[in-house]
């Protein structure tokens, strides 16, 4: 067991900090994100898992052996398709394009929570700790079957804050009888 | 006295993979569950499970119970619910109890796979209704879609404490905080990433000094605390809650084993007391296997695999697997089990695990 | 309240002050904590509280949990209607 | 609370509605759900008081494992409420200490 003294990071805030991301290897690095859309993933825990690898129709995530390695992102073979986004049991796939604006940035993220939103509505972007971090607007809403009731929302932010927004602000559920 | 070739008890993740494989080999198999409806804690995990393909990764526990459930019919596995196991005797007998109706039923095989419960925590008001188990909210919710109210506090941020949130979140509730008494997050970070991002506070070093409320819990009193597990003076807070949910670890469900006379072992990061089995899940009784957490607590996952041995080893110690298929079927079972206990997390079970297998072969 | 008057068996509304009390007089098995104190004779038949007491046992004893065995497991696991019960054959061999 | 539509599970198909009168009062269940959870969405907390402090108790395990649900059902104590089936018409009490035999409201048979 680890002691009080640890450092912030995912063990003492459930939270992954900038240096466990930059250490990531699923993190693509800023030249990456200037080239286009791009997913981003935030899995820095050796855990048994590897669903992401296989979904990838370009072979751009890879986990290989042992199961516990933190995926490996090539970000020139991702189109940023998003596959690999509703598959991930840990939720931590996020696409990010930075080429969407001028000043806009689309930011993608996994949400199983009622209501959902819908295309259009002006939502709370929200950060790594549920924080508010600004007002954005649902450009999509995906959720095929195939994604097994996990939707795939997809916000448009301020650019600067592409890599701050993760989800979205949960309204109130009305969801009895 | 009814007869049969195996007899597994618990249909569960574990007991329906073991029913499954030996039904399969050919053995003729009784799958007991003291519920009215099988699959035992599967259907309650309505997340997408870890692992690889083969351990059906990226697929809901809800989906693969049902799957389990569909090979264990075509496998021509006999399932009984609604029938309490109730003693196990000399000559691997059991005794069942369905409704006001008992019987016996001899087995030349039992494979016990009855699970986990939820361990306590005792603290001032942890008596009054809206006090329970993360496992009753569980249940409760995605079973019996029913709230067991609509603010909660969890205690625990383990593996179960983390999903149970996010789940009472998905079903509707407010969850105000969780609070954890170790330094750090026991479960996946990627589960505490989710309800996180979902609003709740994760509060580490920090425990409930007591729930408080007039028929029903109302309030919780949190505080922090130091290495010791002392509260420290000064730092109480009160929250407005109206369920407080116990998620503090799980111990086997070991009646049976005990009762049958199996020898045990105590290993506290699995659990408890766990009966001693060789790398078939036979324990030190001839013809008495176990599997899933009662052999430790894990996960569903290694529940699953855990269970596929012994349903294999059970085959063959029966004669409907060779020697040469039941080796192989079982090595590529065991190199599934090992992959799922590998890295940190893995570490402890893997050690545990191990300590089981070695204290075997010692009397 | 107190901690003593925290209760440890919620069928049989057993407080931690009376077990330790118990355990005080010179008890060192779980068997004997449950004849005296009816810790784990209730309805449940321990299985909420039996890991509280063996670790009040443990401590209140100077041993490592380890060393406190369970109490004798005897059937029925489960809640039993009496009728039931005295349906059953005499001798289960 | 009821969980009517869910992210993952879908819109609940709701069973039959029957009903259970529980201390006297009518109150509406749904066939094949235990007693336990039509009385929690009814807005019920307290299923029992103790013997000795008469404290109340209710759903702590939901498995059938701790006994704490417990009431009089049918005129028969200790029913684990958390694992028994609803049926229209069942009388279901408050139990009170260890709960008291009584004979069948139903039937007018005496129980046990």
């Amino acid at each position: 067991m680890k002691t009080q003294g640890e450092e912030e990071g995912i063990r003492t805030t459930g939270i992954p900090s900038e240096e466990e991301l930059e250490a990531s290897p699923g993190y693509p690095e800023a030249e990456a994100l200037r080239r286009g859309p791009v997913v981003v993933i935030e899995c820095v825990q050796d855990i048994p898992c590897n669903p992401c690898e296989a979904a990838c129709p370009k072979g751009a995530i890879k986990v290989g052996d042992p199961i516990t390695s933190l995926p490996i992102f090539d970000a020139e073979k991702c189109n940023g398709c998003g596959t690999c986004i509703p598959i991930c049991p840990g939720q931590a796939i996020f696409r990010v394009d930075m080429t969407y604006s001028e000043d806009k940035a689309l930011v993608s993220f996994p949400y199983e929570f009622l209501p959902l939103p819908k295309k259009g509505d002006t939502v709370q972007g929200v950060g790594r700790a549920g924080e508010v971090v600004c007002d954005a607007v649902v450009l999509r809403v995906q959720q095929p079957k195939g994604f097994d009731h996990t939707a795939v929302i997809t916000l448009s932010v301020p650019k600067h804050l592409a890599m701050k927004v993760r989800s979205l602000k949960r309204r109130k559920a009305s969801i009895k009888e | 006295m009814g007869k049969v070739e195996v007899a597994v008890v618990g249909a569960g993740a574990a007991g329906i993979s073991a029913s499954i494989e030996a039904a399969r080999a050919g053995a003729k198999v009784v799958l007991i569950d003291e519920n009215e409806r099988p699959g035992g804690q599967l259907f309650k995990q309505i997340h997408k499970f870890f692992g690889s393909e083969a351990h059906r990764a990226g697929i809901r526990g809800i989906q693969i119970g049902t799957d389990l459930l569909e090979q264990a019919k075509e496998a021509g596995v006999q399932i009984r619910l609604n029938t309490v196991v109730y003693g196990l005797f000399a000559e691997k007998c059991l005794g069942l109890m369905c409704g006001d109706h008992t019987e016996e039923l001899q087995a030349d095989v039992i494979i016990l796979a009855t699970g986990a419960s939820e361990k306590p925590l005792a603290f001032p008001g942890w008596t009054l209704p809206g006090v329970m188990g993360a496992g009753a909210a569980q249940t409760l919710i995605n079973i019996h879609r029913t709230l067991p109210g609509g603010r909660v506090l969890m205690v625990g941020a383990g593996n179960v404490g983390l999903i149970v949130s996010y789940q009472l979140l998905q079903a509707g509730a407010e969850v105000v905080a969780i609070v954890e008494g170790l330094p750090t997050i026991g479960g996946y970070g990627v589960h505490a990433s989710k309800i996180r991002r979902a609003g709740v506070p994760i509060l580490l070093s920090h425990t409930v000094l007591g729930a408080e409320g007039h028929e029903s819990v109302e309030r919780a009193v949190i505080s922090r605390i130091d290495k010791n597990w002392v509260p420290l003076q000064g730092t109480e807070k009160t929250l407005e809650i109206d369920t407080l949910c116990l998620a503090v670890g799980l111990s086997p469900l070991a009646e049976l084993a005990w009762m049958a006379g199996c020898r045990f072992i105590h290993i506290s990061p699995m659990g408890g007391w766990i009966p001693v089995h060789d790398e078939n899940m036979q324990t030190t009784l001839p013809g008495i296997y176990v599997a899933g957490d009662l052999t430790g607590i894990e996960e569903a996952s290694t529940a699953m695999e855990e269970g596929r041995l012994a349903g294999l080893a059970a085959a063959e110690a029966l004669g409907c697997l060779s020697f040469e298929e039941g080796a192989m079927k079982k090595a590529e079972v065991r190199e599934r089990l090992e992959t799922l206990r590998i890295g940190s997390f893995g570490k402890g079970r893997s050690l545990g695990k191990k300590q089981i297998l070695e204290s075997r072969g010692t009397v | 309240m107190t901690d003593k008057d925290v209760i440890i068996c919620r069928c049989e509304e057993v407080t931690r002050g009376e077990i330790e009390e118990a355990i005080r007089l010179g008890l060192t098995t779980m068997n004997e904590v449950k004849r005296l104190t009816r810790a784990g004779l209730g309805l449940c038949q321990g299985k909420t509280c039996s890991r509280l007491v063996a670790d009040i046992l443990a401590r209140e004893t100077n041993r490592p949990t380890q060393d406190v065995k369970p109490s004798t497991c005897r059937p029925p696991t489960r809640v039993m209607p009496i009728g039931v019960l005295a349906s059953l054959p005499s001798d289960s061999d | 609370m009821r969980v009517g539509d869910h992210p993952i599970l879908g819109k609940a198909e709701w069973g039959k509605k029957v009903t259970l009168m529980v201390d006297g009062h009518p109150v509406e269940a749904l066939e094949g759900e235990p007693i336990a959870t039509a009385l929690l969405a009814a807005g019920r907390r307290v299923f029992r008081y103790t013997t000795k402090l008469k404290e109340p108790r209710g759903v702590f395990c939901a498995l059938g494992r701790c006994t704490d649900c417990v009431m009089v059902v049918d005129g028969q104590p200790n029913v684990r409420t958390c694992v028994t089936p609803v049926r229209d018409g069942m009388v279901i009490e408050t139990q009170v200490g260890l709960g008291q035999w009584c004979y069948s409201k139903k039937t007018g048979e005496k129980k046990g």
